[in-house]
């Protein structure tokens, strides 16, 4: 159902013009000045690019501070707005949350293969955390297909949730979870799942968030017969397939992924239980 | 038409052998190389310590290759029997363990351990800076070369042994003798070219964390090309010719020039795990045109 | 806005030097870089005696770059003063000569004989396979660079001396730092990479008559910018930072990296003469975008 | 009028095709089978290939005899037959004279720019020696622009003589001399262009062959302000402009040339005086 890119073989050598570019430059970089940083709550920012990259929700980029280090984000918005929605967690957050509109960085792609949203009539979005940020522009996409569109967020807490309007706007049906019930209902928004099937004939459900959540909308999808496609994280280095790290069995999630589909999940062994740190090492969820 | 080649005592159906550091980091992974084509594999590089390697930038691609500083991010000897005993369970094609040390001893140290774990080979990365001999790699060094080698094999038992080169060497033939006269079993070479620096101009900054970063993929071909033809001009063992081979065509090339092997690494990139089976079906694809039945003439013809 | 340079003594109106080996061997050759730009050039390297240089093929352009094994065709120094009289008569910008020894004393000798006729600068490349260290470069070892500047820096009184060095040297940088101690004005960095060799599979032979041969343009620039980068990190002479330059931005980065001035060799190729003309105006276009009134800020700001 | 090939801006990392080719080839090489030679008479020989270079007339490729040496030769046909004619003149033409059918080479082109037929209405042709072999392509894509031909071509002797058949079929008029009558007429081709010139309305001459006639062609289309387009030769190395060998005063043969006309012409003080030697000597013609 997603499409594959299968080789990276036309950029083989891509036709490089020295009128516009370097010689032997870096493929799929761009260098982006930041145009707008909105403050969505305390935790989390989205930042603005002022360059325009084609690109299909679900795909990522490696963003580069320069001198520090270079990590994995989803777009929050596409087109010439494009935008990525960052949750503070360690030192790379901390450092890119210093920036100031102005600030030029690198960032490289898109990478990876996007949600493929033909064919869903009637489709269920379950978000968990900073996982909400690359289903904006999916619902988007949805709502441009004239898709009908049941959303499900969850959260740790109220100061954690963003995008609330903008998916209200967007979706036919919003439910709201936060672990401590300090906004919408107390629970995890698997738990409006079941519902939606039940009573909204879902087609496909389309799924971003922490591993376990993920894992659960799996098995209800398997249990239920229904698609879904789900965005998986690992580790991502290089980001171009080649340095193993990302992988989740023999999927390389940078380049495979991140959005898999039943055919696929159905086989991954490590799906929930395992992950790989910096060096490779595997261990538990 | 046959793509079996023999090399160090092991049985390959195909002569491509994915190259260290190259997706190569779990049993499954490898099992996807062999489902391609690949006719052996190597593991990505393990030392004496788990290291978290160098920040990211650490790989990228460039327009006609790919830089890369990983650092030899990797679990620790210690820590990788389970990995290779998964490999044994699942994979039928042979399998080489790469091992890199930080000082000489390591390197023996390392390979017994491995040497028990009873891989198909070993392959000795001596091509990664260092602490001994002021960050530069062991591999300029045909002395060190011989003694790292000899030390090895000391260690591990029937288990052929094959020290990677590295193309900074300018004597890169003498250093592969080097290491014929004290035991090696093949020769891989070449590791990546260079190093290389890729500078953004609009921030100003080094675009690799680590600055420096090797080069491999297209670009470096014609280097691994000229390196195993002195090298073969050198020494009788088998060489593993590794550097910009993408191709079919590229292939029969490293193997004109005296390689009986073939290391794929960048072409993953251009391809993917379909790399394999291209490069299979390309070389086939030419040896029909061109009349041969097996790989045995094409070595080193370019030398006639 | 101002492209103004100035290394070892020496005004240009544009930091592009045309480089050694490339066009460079007549004065109406050298006037036509002139007319479209370049900032100053150098001559094809002139040697001890006339030589033919190896049978053709002797340069092939590749994918991404060049390969070269020219050989040193020349005229012989004995042959060439009223080629630079000629030079002196019609250019306007700065000319530096390069010369090259089969052995150490050459250099001496060519270098009196030359400083004599006055050119603007001596370039010393050292990057050439030679007699006395058993075919390997006198670039390779910093001692015998430093004999080779101080010994030419004896006999060519005001004129500056750029020792041109070769990448294949693992430590460019302790390289470029003897040559400063002995006396240089300035360096030049890099010659060819590799070496490299490309076999037609259809005949099983090397392509280059000679086998192998130096390679050039894109594909080697991140090597050249990682010498510059170290280089500039130990001396502080000016560096002429040559290798796979072909546009305005690769201009800055090699700047950026610590370059005073560019060389520029295989650009030619891709461009023409129109090269120079082409880089001067892409290197304004991205000052002018970028608010600089001229290269002074520009160099070394990568190490910042 | 001749059209330049001003940059190779466009093969720069022109798009490599794994599938097909090698990373990092060799540029416009061809590795060629040997389909025919003919023995024109004892000195020359045509060599036919088995690939089609598109190419114009007054181009040239690099022929190599791998292991021995690489040497510049001009189409004598083009298109799918395509071939070179050569004159057995020292070791490399030596060596290529023993080369069989089915003998494989490499040629590396096509390189220079080719005749501009365009406008010439009545054409002369003046040729000397093998410089009568890029003439004849040159011929016939004037005969399919409907021009007017007036062909002379000169050769030291019978033995010499190669493509009179093709020149008669192709030509308006033919006219042979040689330096010892023992074909056509005793003396020079150049005899016949002044007679062309006054009776033919010739609009453009087209000249190939030793340097003298070429240069005295020069002088003759200058006095009676004629167009001409020369054909010279010089030491060609690379073939890629990039050594500087085939200069000629500051225009380089291999790709501001090998066809000259007179605007340029004009400029070039060495012109029938001075070459260059392989070691870059200038020496007296
Ligand atoms: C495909 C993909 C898309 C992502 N999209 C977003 C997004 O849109 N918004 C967002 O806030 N976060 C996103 N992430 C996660 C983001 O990369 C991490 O939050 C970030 O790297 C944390 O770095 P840190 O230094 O601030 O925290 P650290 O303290 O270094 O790490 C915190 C946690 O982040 C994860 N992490 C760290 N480094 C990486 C890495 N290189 N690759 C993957 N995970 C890593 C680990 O789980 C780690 O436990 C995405 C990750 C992937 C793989
Ligand atoms: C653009 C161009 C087109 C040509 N087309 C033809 C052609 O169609 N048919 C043909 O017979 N000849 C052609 N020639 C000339 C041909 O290249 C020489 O005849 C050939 O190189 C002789 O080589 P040799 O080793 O047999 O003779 P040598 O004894 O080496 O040389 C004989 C003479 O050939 C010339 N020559 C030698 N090497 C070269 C070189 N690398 N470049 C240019 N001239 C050289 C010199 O004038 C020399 O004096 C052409 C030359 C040029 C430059
Ligand atoms: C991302 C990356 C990581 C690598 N890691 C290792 C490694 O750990 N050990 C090693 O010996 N070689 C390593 N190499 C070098 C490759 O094995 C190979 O020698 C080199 O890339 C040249 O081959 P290629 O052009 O086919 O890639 C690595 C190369 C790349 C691109
Ligand atoms: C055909 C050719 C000939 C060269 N000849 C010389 C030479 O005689 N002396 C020298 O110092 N460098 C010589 N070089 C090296 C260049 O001067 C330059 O250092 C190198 O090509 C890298 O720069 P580029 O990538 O801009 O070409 C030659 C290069 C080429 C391509
Ligand atoms: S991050 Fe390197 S293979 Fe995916
Ligand atoms: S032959 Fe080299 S420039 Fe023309």
């Amino acid at each position: 159902m997603v499409k594959e890119k299968k080789s990276n073989e036309k950029d083989f050598g891509k036709e490089l013009n020295p009128q516009a570019g370097y010689s032997n430059s870096i493929k799929d970089f761009h260098s982006v000045k930041l145009t707008k940083i909105i403050e969505e709550n305390p935790n989390i920012k989205t930042f603005y690019f002022d360059k325009q990259i084609d690109a299909k929700p679900g795909q990522f980029i490696m963003l580069w501070l320069p001198g520090v280090n270079e990590k994995p984000f989803a777009f929050s918005n596409l087109g010439k707005n494009c935008s990525i929605t960052v949750q503070k967690r360690g030192p790379f957050t901390e450092e890119l949350f210093k920036s100031r509109k102005g600030t030029i960085l690198g960032i490289r792609g898109p990478f990876g293969k996007g949600f493929e949203t033909k064919g869903a009539k009637n489709a269920a979005i379950i978000a968990g955390g900073c996982g909400i940020a690359p289903l904006k522009p999916l619902a988007e996409e949805l709502k441009k297909n004239k898709s009908k569109i049941y959303v499900s967020l969850g959260v740790r807490n109220k100061e954690y949730l963003f995008f609330k309007k903008e998916f209200k706007k967007l979706s036919n049906e919003l439910k709201i979870f936060s672990e401590d019930g300090s906004v919408g209902k107390k629970g995890y928004p698997t738990e409006a799942l079941e519902e939606f099937i039940k009573s909204k004939r879902i087609d496909c459900v389309f799924a971003c968030g922490p591993e376990i959540l993920l894992k659960k909308v799996f098995d209800i999808c398997e249990k239920r017969k229904i698609n879904c496609q789900l965005s998986l994280e690992r580790y991502v280095k290089c980001a171009i397939g080649i340095c193993g790290q990302c992988a989740i069995d023999d999927q390389l999630v940078c380049r495979d992924g991140p959005i898999f589909s039943n055919e696929k999940l159905r086989r991954l062994k490590e799906l929930g239980k395992f992950s790989r740190n910096a060096e490779g090492k595997k261990s538990c969820l | 038409m046959s793509l079996q080649t023999n090399i160090a005592g092991l049985k390959l159906k195909s002569p491509l052998i994915l190259a260290s550091g190259v997706v190569g980091i779990s049993a499954p992974l490898l099992k996807r190389c062999e489902e391609n084509g690949a006719g052996a594999v190597t593991l990505k590089s393990i030392g004496p310590n788990p290291r978290a390697g160098h920040k990211n930038p650490t790989v990228l691609a460039l327009q006609y290759g790919i830089i890369n500083a990983v650092g030899l991010s990797n679990v620790g000897y210690k820590n990788i029997d389970s990995e290779i005993e998964e490999i044994k369970k699942i994979l039928k094609i042979p399998f080489i363990v790469s091992i890199f040390g930080e000082k000489i001893k390591d390197y023996k140290t390392i390979a017994a351990h491995i040497a028990a774990l009873k891989p198909n080979a070993i392959e000795l990365n001596v091509s990664c800076p260092n602490v001994e001999k002021f960050g530069s790699a062991f591999g300029l060094d045909a002395e060190l070369c011989s003694k790292i080698v000899s030390d090895v094999k000391n260690v591990s038992g029937s288990i052929p042994i094959i020290p990677k080169l590295t193309p900074q060497a300018n004597n890169i033939a003498d250093i592969a003798k080097a290491c014929e006269d004290a035991g090696a079993d093949a020769i891989c070479a070449i590791n990546t070219a260079g190093p290389g620096m890729v500078i953004d101009i609009e921030t100003a900054k080094p675009m690799l964390t680590f600055k420096k970063g090797g080069l491999s993929g297209p670009m470096i071909k014609p280097i691994a090309i000229r390196c195993v033809y002195d090298i073969y001009e050198k020494v009788r063992i088998p060489i593993i010719g590794t550097g910009g081979i993408v191709s079919g065509k590229d292939a029969i090339e490293i193997m004109q020039a005296g390689a009986s092997c073939v290391g794929i690494g960048s072409a993953v990139y251009y391809n993917g795990f379909e790399a394999f089976g291209k490069i299979n079906k390309e070389m086939q694809a030419w040896m029909k045109e061109h009349n041969y039945k097996n790989l045995d003439k094409l070595r080193g013809i370019a030398h006639g």
